[in-house]
């Protein structure tokens, strides 16, 4: 294994503007906390606007509710019925939001609108606060939801004499 | 003939007047030598770009497909490269830009793009497609609709390997993840066995640097798996023991089951074919010869072999594949027809070098349902009608 | 790192302030998806454009080169593909477009674009390189002054003998005359058995329709021939039994040697390479690994070696060679390269599969004399000073 | 041999405004003829700017003398020292030239310039007519300058104990 010797050394100093990602278990998760209440205001000044005014979403995505729907013909996928990891959603909106504004949100504020969408999708209580070790220990709903690819899934056809393609339209649901 | 070009071509003038007169360009001087340094196409295939979906909510993030209907050969040139992008294309200036590996790694190390640039390179001819192409709403009205999320291209680079060697592997490394520099700050977790196998680091597409739509100035390449994993504009490599579970590989790009339980990393793009001419919206001409032509690709190494069905899917004929085919590339077929000029429907699936064939949408929805979202690889079929009409056989 | 990119990439900060901070580009959204329906490079990649000669009279007639020092891989992009026109680059309306094939043929046909798009198709890789690139005057300050006259594209078409035939040639036939339809008129002779090996008429250039620049809506395509032949804008095949003797072929692209005499139908392009990177008005950044990098055809065939040689041609050895290895067209090689600092001068020379090696300019000049003119294919050497600063050796 | 039966059959007719290639030995001359009297007039008009009065050359190529060059270090290639063929002079204008009009001139027109040029270069006197016949029957004086292509014809040079190359700075007329 050849090295080239290119590169600058960094520490982790040198990095921690950018050591961002969040693990699954919570490792990584930054000190600061927040509360449910002081989610809600922020979430109504920087969030109501694309994701509706309890989460039902609206230019952006739905955050809450769709519990149960999963197996159903019209699955709706939220924080709540899909999502597998609670720290996730920390570092989700720490990176990516608010859109218009992303990585514009200290950890506290990121703490505080977590737990505020954890709340609206009943997994916080009201007068909930979260920190780093309190996030990581939520279970999600769907936690054991994931299971591994098991491809190739569908039966091979082939040969000239195989069931036929077939060409009229399929029902499909929305 | 299929029409297949973005100007609207007609036959110019009726039979009876066929004298040839001298047009004009050939009686005046053209633009001059040197008043386009960097070319464009011609105003008469102005029609031929990259299409938004109207329904889309917000176009922060969305996508744009490649027009492969208007489209011959393996490589798509860098304009019309299909777009997935979550918040926008960022206009990185590339002196300012860096990227990090760090993590379970004996040496944590800041790189410029010199840096990058330095180290042995290599090009390859890869497809990438988006794991949502098309998604399961199969109605699409043209090959773009379809299937336009899927370009290729000769990409030049780095192998990942050779980076993750600088920096030293520890030996509880088993995932490495990467980030995007844009404001989606984009994540997702990667095997290490696929960055040691023929993942890259890319700076050039077709000869010249990305594009900002492609990543510039370096993205991640993971030759066969699904687009979004192929991070642009890339700042970021943590080497760790287990993957990092993001929004997108959690809440995004897992694929639902009809039980309600998802597959998760899911990366391999299946293989998969379409016929692009005569594809939907287009016309055939009137009976006799025509050239039915598409491509197809595989996420798993050289496409063996494509066949085309004329009759609903009851025989298939082995189509010509375009030589050299190359291992996860695009791959040209061409199949000679005699139109008769009565309805038919027409279809091809590919057959990659492990064996598999592509399957019918129907195969595919008996065993993952419709609510499956990515990974759709099913045949498309078109319809032509007796007047040459082109339409999707599913509408 | 060798500066090879149109940016002028420099460190961005002192190594004692490492400490990395969010760019803004990671803060805030990009462009909207589907505002680039059809994309463009990098603001930052603006210098990376094709450049006329300043010292030309007339823009009417002049060229215009591919920058070969900012390219990777073998593919180059539609808009930086070198150009040669005779008079300008005219716009033509494909509606109004025909190909007339008449002559020494049983039935003197017309085409649409629409009929010729309807002929069995074939998707080539295939360089293309005007017989005047560099002419003698070998001093160009970069690879782009020197060898800047070669492109290489993926082109798709028809096959030139499916049109022969399809016309029906008369046992007399032994040339066919292609002419343009712009301004120029531009002419040329092609020995029938060209015509009938692997000659097309092509319509389409790395996946779309022909840049104007390349002959859109149609051009002559003679691979491994001077590109001059690859006749633009196609609007005539006169089949013949003799060539036309037209200007193009007698008082220019005739090759001039020291008696005075001159040689005439110097079709082939002779193998030819080009060290890329580190090349002319490059620097070199410090001691330590580099890899040399360049390109490499021939108009006979495959590339089936390159060398390199780092002391002023004494000695050579075996550079990589990037595959697949296709035959006319540009292959890429690549040679690790440990640099102690010390001024040095590094050439490449190819090999092609026929077994001819590409020559030494006083080789060539001694046989050719050196107002030739056309097919210098000679190897052209850089000199790197200790201060990294890369010239041409020649100068 | 398949045929496919794409593209409309043409007659002489049809095609005879596209018709224009003259070869070497005068075939496909078209009717018509012209002085150089009215050739030089018409040079004045049309040509001199680009070519220069009397043929020396300006933004557009030098299209008079040379005789006697080209064996020397500084060969000077114009119609009379150079081209091989006259007819080709006659297909080259009528295409080509003038250059901000191709295809503008009469046939008469080409014929006469033509013999402006042919008398520039001492080939016609100066009471020229020339027409379709008198025009093929000029013999060039470079008529048998060209030799076929010999390539390859540089001696080649392998392994790494052949003469090295030189990089110094070869000579160079101009
Ligand atoms: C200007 C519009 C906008 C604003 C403001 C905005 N969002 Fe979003 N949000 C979006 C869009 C669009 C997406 C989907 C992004 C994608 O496709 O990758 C999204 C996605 C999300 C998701 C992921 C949902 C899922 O199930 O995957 C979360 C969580 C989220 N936003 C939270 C927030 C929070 C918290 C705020 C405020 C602090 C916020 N958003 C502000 C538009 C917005
Ligand atoms: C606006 C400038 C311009 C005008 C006017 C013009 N020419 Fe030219 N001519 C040129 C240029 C430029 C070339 C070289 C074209 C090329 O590179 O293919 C040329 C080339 C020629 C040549 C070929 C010379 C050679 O040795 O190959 C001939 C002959 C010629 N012109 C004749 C004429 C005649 C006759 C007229 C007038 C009827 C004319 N030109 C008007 C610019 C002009
Ligand atoms: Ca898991
Ligand atoms: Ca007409
Ligand atoms: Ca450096
Ligand atoms: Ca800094
Ligand atoms: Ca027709
Ligand atoms: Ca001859
Ligand atoms: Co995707
Ligand atoms: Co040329």
């Amino acid at each position: 294994e050849q090295k080239f010797g290119f590169g600058q050394p960094v520490t982790q100093e040198d990095i921690a503007a950018w050591d961002i990602n969040v693990f699954s278990d919570g490792r990584n998760l930054p000190d600061g906390s927040g509360t449910v209440a002081q989610g809600a205001s922020l979430y109504a000044q920087q969030c109501a606007s694309c994701h509706g005014a309890k989460g039902e979403g609206a230019s952006g995505d739905k955050l809450a509710g769709g519990a149960g729907t999963l197996a159903s013909s019209k699955p709706v996928k939220t924080i709540g019925s899909y999502w597998p990891y609670a720290p996730t959603l920390f570092d989700y909106i720490r990176r990516a939001m608010p859109l218009t504004a992303p990585q514009s949100l200290s950890n506290e504020q990121v703490y505080a609108v977590t737990a505020y969408l954890l709340h609206l999708n009943g997994l916080v209580a009201q007068d909930a606060h979260l920190d780093a070790k309190s996030l990581a220990a939520i279970r999600m709903p769907n936690r054991d939801g994931f299971v591994p690819d098991p491809r190739p899934d569908v039966q091979q056809q082939s040969g000239s004499s195989e069931k036929q393609a077939n060409d009229k339209p399929l029902a499909q649901p929305q | 003939a299929t029409a297949q070009t973005g100007a609207t071509i007609k036959e110019a003038a009726a039979a009876t007047d066929k004298a040839l007169t001298i047009p004009p360009w050939s009686k005046q001087p053209g633009a001059l030598v040197g008043s386009r340094p960097y070319g464009k196409p011609s105003e008469f295939e102005s029609g031929v770009i990259r299409h938004l979906r109207k329904t889309d909510k917000q176009y922060f993030s969305s996508s744009t497909r490649t027009p492969l209907q208007e489209l011959d050969g393996i490589i798509t040139p860098n304009g019309l490269f299909y777009e997935r992008h979550h918040n926008g294309i960022p206009d990185i200036n590339p002196v300012e830009h860096r990227l990090v590996v760090h993590g379970l790694v004996d040496n944590a190390l800041s790189f410029t793009l010199n840096d990058i640039r330095r180290f042995p390179s290599q090009s390859r001819i890869y497809f990438l497609e988006c794991s949502g192409n098309p998604g399961y709403a199969v109605y699409g009205k043209t090959a773009a609709e379809v299937n336009g999320l899927v370009s290729c291209a000769e990409w030049t680079g780095v192998s990942l390997k050779t980076i993750l060697q600088e920096a030293g592997l520890k030996p509880e490394a088993k995932w490495v993840i990467a980030e995007g520099a844009d404001g989606a700050g984009m994540t997702r977790s990667i095997p290490l066995e696929k960055c040691l196998d023929d993942a890259m680091l890319v700076y050039s597409q077709n000869g010249e640097r990305l594009r900002p739509e492609q990543g510039y100035p370096l993205r991640l390449l993971l030759p066969g798996f699904e687009g979004n994993m192929s991070i642009k504009w890339l700042r970021r490599l943590q080497v760790a023991d287990q993957p990092v579970h993001s929004r997108e590989e959690t809440s995004k790009y897992t694929d639902i089951l009809p039980d309600g339980k998802a597959r998760e990393f899911t990366f391999v793009m299946e293989a998969k074919s379409i016929i692009t001419s005569p594809s939907g919206g287009q016309q055939v001409d009137g009976k006799g010869f025509h050239e039915i032509r598409g491509i197809a690709w595989s996420g798993k190494g050289r496409i063996s072999k494509v066949e085309i069905s004329l009759d609903e899917g009851k025989t298939w004929q082995p189509a010509q594949l375009q030589t050299p085919v190359l291992s996860k590339a695009l791959t040209r077929f061409r199949f000679p027809w005699e139109w008769n000029g009565e309805p038919v429907v027409i279809q091809s699936r590919a057959t990659d070098e492990t064996g598999y064939t592509q399957p019918t949408l129907e195969s595919l929805v008996a065993v993952r349902g419709v609510n499956n979202t990515y990974h759709n690889n099913a045949i498309t079929p078109w319809r032509i009608a007796s007047d040459g009409k082109v339409t999707h056989a599913r509408a």
